[in-house]
């Protein structure tokens, strides 16, 4: 309770663009940076580093890539959908520049799960694709995203935009619990949780180390498209309303009838 | 009379005379059935087989196909804006709209489910499971597909964009709707398949009705 | 309507994609009153009604509406009359106008209740318009361009319809290019430029 | 043009559902001339003037076009002015004038060339469609309800453009419910009733 | 420039900015063929038997969909009889309507049809025998649905009519050319169902286009 009252009043915080941008000036580099360092020795040690497993051999290495691939892609996904909330509840400008700013680099890792996921199942279970619940939802997911841009692209009026993508992405949200538990409920090829779910016997260290370095990996390079997008589309907003016309005067007289 | 009743009227009224709706989606379905029918050869042991996902997807694909009758043609005329002007609420149209689509261009699809079926030579109790499982999904392909229309607005020929947008949230309905017709067979209605459905139809149905009203609402303020 | 109409706009700003159209507007306007908005094409009229009708959101500031002191929503304080016609294709003129409870009669053109929305005249389409706002009874009116397309009797009808509304305390406030007068009615002009 | 432009019509009936509008009309003009058609709601100006452009086939009776003693189709006759607007959604503005080989200079539209048709304002719409008339060249003018929508400036530039036109040898049938007077050019008027 | 590529590049210019576009003809293949791969349940056996039909069947309902593209619009605004008046014959807007309907909508549809065989695992043969008896069936597919999009007119939303009209003449296409897919297997190019195609195809064409001028002549006098 209280971390989420915390980040409520960073959120409302930042709000102001102004100090958006003060903020966004040194933590853009700081996230690209991270990003780059954890996914860079992330992928050295699972690479190199960590052992074949057990059941997969050699194809686990495809893990590290595709286990954090899909939790970020979940995670930029929800996030697109509170921020979403947030410009829809309290029209907040800067939140749906967040979430459309999310939206590329979220779908980006959804197709990568998806295509690292076929890679590992031709080994694992002998075929690129089955049309079982997890795979299916999760290209259900990549349609998500792929809408949701497009109405950003469609939509000319940028509040209109904000607006109809921001009811798509809460919506579509719905997804998001049945890519989660879709092993459970269908039961089919896909491992169930065994890293996520508490309780759950939990893999070895040497195999969970890069996975979690990937994983920061990956979400600080989420932070780093979220903040660019966000300043770059406000650079365009402010050269526009630079670029633009006087408003109109208004005068009042009567008129003798 | 209500503004439901009304609205439901117009639309009735419209449908029967230009015939460009419900007529559309019907004829639809009678080509894609036939034509699959023709590609498995007769053989009758796949026909028997895909029977039943072939007509889930005919109905699907023609609910898709006929999205945008829902709202855009009032977003595009100011319709709507002068009905929330006229105290007739954004979420009694989301409502009214949900309504008439399910009613004018869904029912007359699933009603003729039986008639394909002989195409197939589907048993009679497949026929009926099958049947109340469109049923079951009714409300929610309804409220997908609506909130797709409302989304996309009047800016016409968004068709596709509208198809684009519904169909990722229609296949866990399809899904779970063949799995119910199927489960019929075996354990008849009180198989837990019909519970998933259903409950999956109203859920798209109480998150449609709110996010369409917000879609339409969104639509009119230009 | 004895309780005068209210319009009052509060610091508003209007954009349409990036242009500013209406920048720190506040007015405040009170039946019994004709307000004749003019402006140069593409100046922001449209706009402006839109918003005073509610059915667009200003970019900043404030609308509200008022019958005496009572604050009331949009709709149940406004009707608006668009430019365009809003009859549904596929209806009659006679099936339509029943949609929203309005009557042929006022607006002369019962002889073409048969006569399919979208095979209407440009005037008969505005003629059907107006029967619409005639049926809502509410005491702020917003017209933009009533009388484009329409010819003589046809614009009589409308001055007459505008006088006796604002008489009985109504508010109207009607964008045109046309000179709007009517003879007895409080006017003033708002100009756009 | 120094060849004067010619319309015929002969024994013309135009029909519309059920109604006949016109019947047995026969009209010559020659430029140069400004025919200015008046006449009701609904009475059947438009229907007329898209017969006499070519775009509607009269029930019964003949039109012909020529340009001195040569007998001209339509196409080479005729520039035709909707009353509403053609302008394509989708494209932007200045893109829309390119495919019809215009200008938006003449009609004061260069600022809005970026923006999409459909989201035009009702008087921008009616100059891109003016804009397309007077790149056509045609010695025949047929307009619809030019006036409607325009302000002071555009009323005027339309004016100005017709006293051009006709003065170089052209024809020039205008609907109108609002007077088309221009100065200095030979104005006759026809009463639909 | 000349009429007939200043029309195509008009179209193309609002394919690509608009909804509707060409990109969202290829989106709802996307769509029906997955859509039809979850509900035959990736049974492989059934998939590989369904996989040229259903692309038979995707391209065919993405041209109906987008048939209004062709001419619905122009005869709608009135773009029609502003460019017969500027010079445009009937014929030439016919030609160039079907050629823009040709490489717009339906060129990606066809070219990107071995990308979705991959879903349904056919065989290297078979996408080019079917990507081939496409390509036959082009001229006579936008043939036909240009011709009904002109026939429905400015009745927009009239999928209805020009579905009805345009279904007669494509059923005739569809099973040519399904036949001439499996054909390609066996007996190559040379098999005699590619001739009929082609030959069927190129009749369609030499009707439409005179037919199609005619339809959009008798929907501009009113
Ligand atoms: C295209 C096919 C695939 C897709 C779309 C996919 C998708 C996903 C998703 C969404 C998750 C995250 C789920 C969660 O956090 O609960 C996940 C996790 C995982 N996937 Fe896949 N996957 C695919 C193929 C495979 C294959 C072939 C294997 C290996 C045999 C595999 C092994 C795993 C493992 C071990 C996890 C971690 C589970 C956990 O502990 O949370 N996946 N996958
Ligand atoms: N989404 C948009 N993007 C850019 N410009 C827009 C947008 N919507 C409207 N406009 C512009 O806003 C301006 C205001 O249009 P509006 O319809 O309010 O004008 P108006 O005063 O009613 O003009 P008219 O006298 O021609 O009816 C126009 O210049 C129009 O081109
Ligand atoms: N297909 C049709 N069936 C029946 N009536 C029709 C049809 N098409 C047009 N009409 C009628 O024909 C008449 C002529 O319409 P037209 O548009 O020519 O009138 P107008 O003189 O231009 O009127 P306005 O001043 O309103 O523009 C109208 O009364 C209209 O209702
Ligand atoms: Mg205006
Ligand atoms: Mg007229």
């Amino acid at each position: 309770m209280g971390l989420l009252s915390y980040i409520g009043k960073l959120v409302s915080y930042l709000a102001n663009p102004a100090r958006f941008l003060r903020f966004s000036r040194f933590a853009t580099p700081v996230s690209g940076w991270f990003a780059l360092a954890l996914i860079g020795t992330g992928l050295i040690i699972s690479l190199f580093i960590s052992p074949p497993a057990v059941e997969h051999g050699q194809a686990v290495r495809i893990m590290y890539v595709h286990v954090p691939a899909a939790w970020c892609a979940m995670a930029a996904y929800t996030g697109i959908a509170l921020a979403s909330l947030v410009s829809f509840v309290w029209r907040h400008n800067l939140a749906d520049l967040v979430a459309k700013s999310l939206a590329l680099p979220g779908a980006a890792f959804t197709f990568l799960a998806l295509v690292t996921g076929s890679l590992w199942g031709r080994p694992a279970w002998g075929t690129w694709w089955q049309w079982d619940g997890r795979m299916t939802s999760v290209l259900v997911l990549l349609f998500i995203y792929i809408g949701y841009m497009a109405i950003w692209n469609i939509v000319s009026d940028r509040r209109q935009a904000a607006r109809l993508a921001a009811i798509l992405a809460m919506v579509g949200w719905l997804n998001i619990p049945i890519i989660k538990f879709s092993v459970n409920w269908w039961n089919t090829l896909h491992q169930p949780a065994t890293i996520s779910e508490p309780g759950a016997p939990g893999l070895p260290m040497e195999l969970l180390t890069p996975l979690l370095l990937m994983f920061l990996g990956y979400t600080a390079l989420l932070a780093w498209f979220a903040l660019r997008g966000t300043e770059s589309e406000l650079a365009t907003l402010k050269q526009q309303r630079k670029a633009q016309s006087k408003p109109a005067s208004v005068t009042i007289e009567d008129v003798a009838s | 009379m209500s503004a439901v009743t009304k609205i439901l009227k117009r639309d009735f009224v419209r449908a029967t005379r230009s015939a460009g709706s419900w007529a559309y989606g019907l004829i639809f379905m009678a080509i894609f059935l036939s034509l699959s029918a023709i590609a498995l050869d007769g053989d009758m042991v796949v026909l028997r087989k895909m029977g039943v996902p072939l007509i889930w997807l005919a109905v699907t694909f023609a609910a898709l196909m006929s999205v945008d009758h829902a709202f855009s043609e009032d977003l595009q005329d100011g319709t709507t804006g002068q009905l929330w002007l006229s105290g007739v609420g954004y979420l009694t149209q989301s409502t009214s709209g949900i309504l008439s689509f399910a009613l004018i261009q869904l029912c007359p699809l699933i009603l003729t489910a039986p008639l394909w079926s002989l195409l197939f030579d589907l048993p009679s109790q497949t026929v009926i499971g099958l049947i109340i499982a469109l049923l079951c999904a009714l409300p929610g392909l309804a409220a997908f597909t609506a909130l797709a229309g409302a989304l996309t607005g009047p800016r016409g020929k968004g068709g596709f964009l509208a198809i684009f947008i519904s169909a990722p949230m229609l296949v866990p309905i399809l899904i779970f709707g063949m799995a119910a017709s199927d489960a019929f067979l075996t354990r008849g209605l009180a198989a837990v398949e019909f519970r998933a459905l259903f409950g999956l139809s109203l859920l798209a149905l109480t998150v449609s009705i709110p996010a369409t009203a917000a879609a339409l609402a969104a639509n009119t303020d230009r | 309507m004895i309780k005068p109409a209210t319009l009052t706009l509060q610091d508003v700003d209007i954009i349409r994609g990036a242009r500013t159209l209406v920048s720190g507007l506040s007015l405040t306007l009170s039946g019994p009153k004709l307000l004749w908005v003019e402006g140069g094409n593409g100046i922001g009229k449209t706009s402006l009604l839109r918003t005073c009708a509610g059915l667009s959101r200003p970019a900043a500031g404030l609308v509200t509406w008022a019958l005496g002191d009572t604050i009331l929503s949009a709709p149940d304080a406004v009707a608006f009359l668009p430019a365009d016609s809003y009859a549904k294709a596929g209806l009659e003129a006679g099936e339509d106008a029943a949609f929203w409870n309005a009557d042929l009669k006022p607006v002369d053109m019962l002889a073409h209740a048969k006569t399919t929305s979208e095979k209407l005249s440009t005037g008969q389409a505005k003629r059907l318009s107006f029967a619409k706002l005639l049926a809502t009874k509410k005491p702020i009116w917003i017209l933009d361009e009533p009388l484009a397309g329409l010819d003589k009797s046809g614009r009589d009808m409308i001055a007459e319809h505008l006088r006796d509304h604002v008489i009985g305390g109504g508010l109207a406030l009607v964008a045109s290019h046309a000179p709007i007068s009517v003879k007895d009615v409080p006017t003033q002009r708002l100009v756009l430029s």
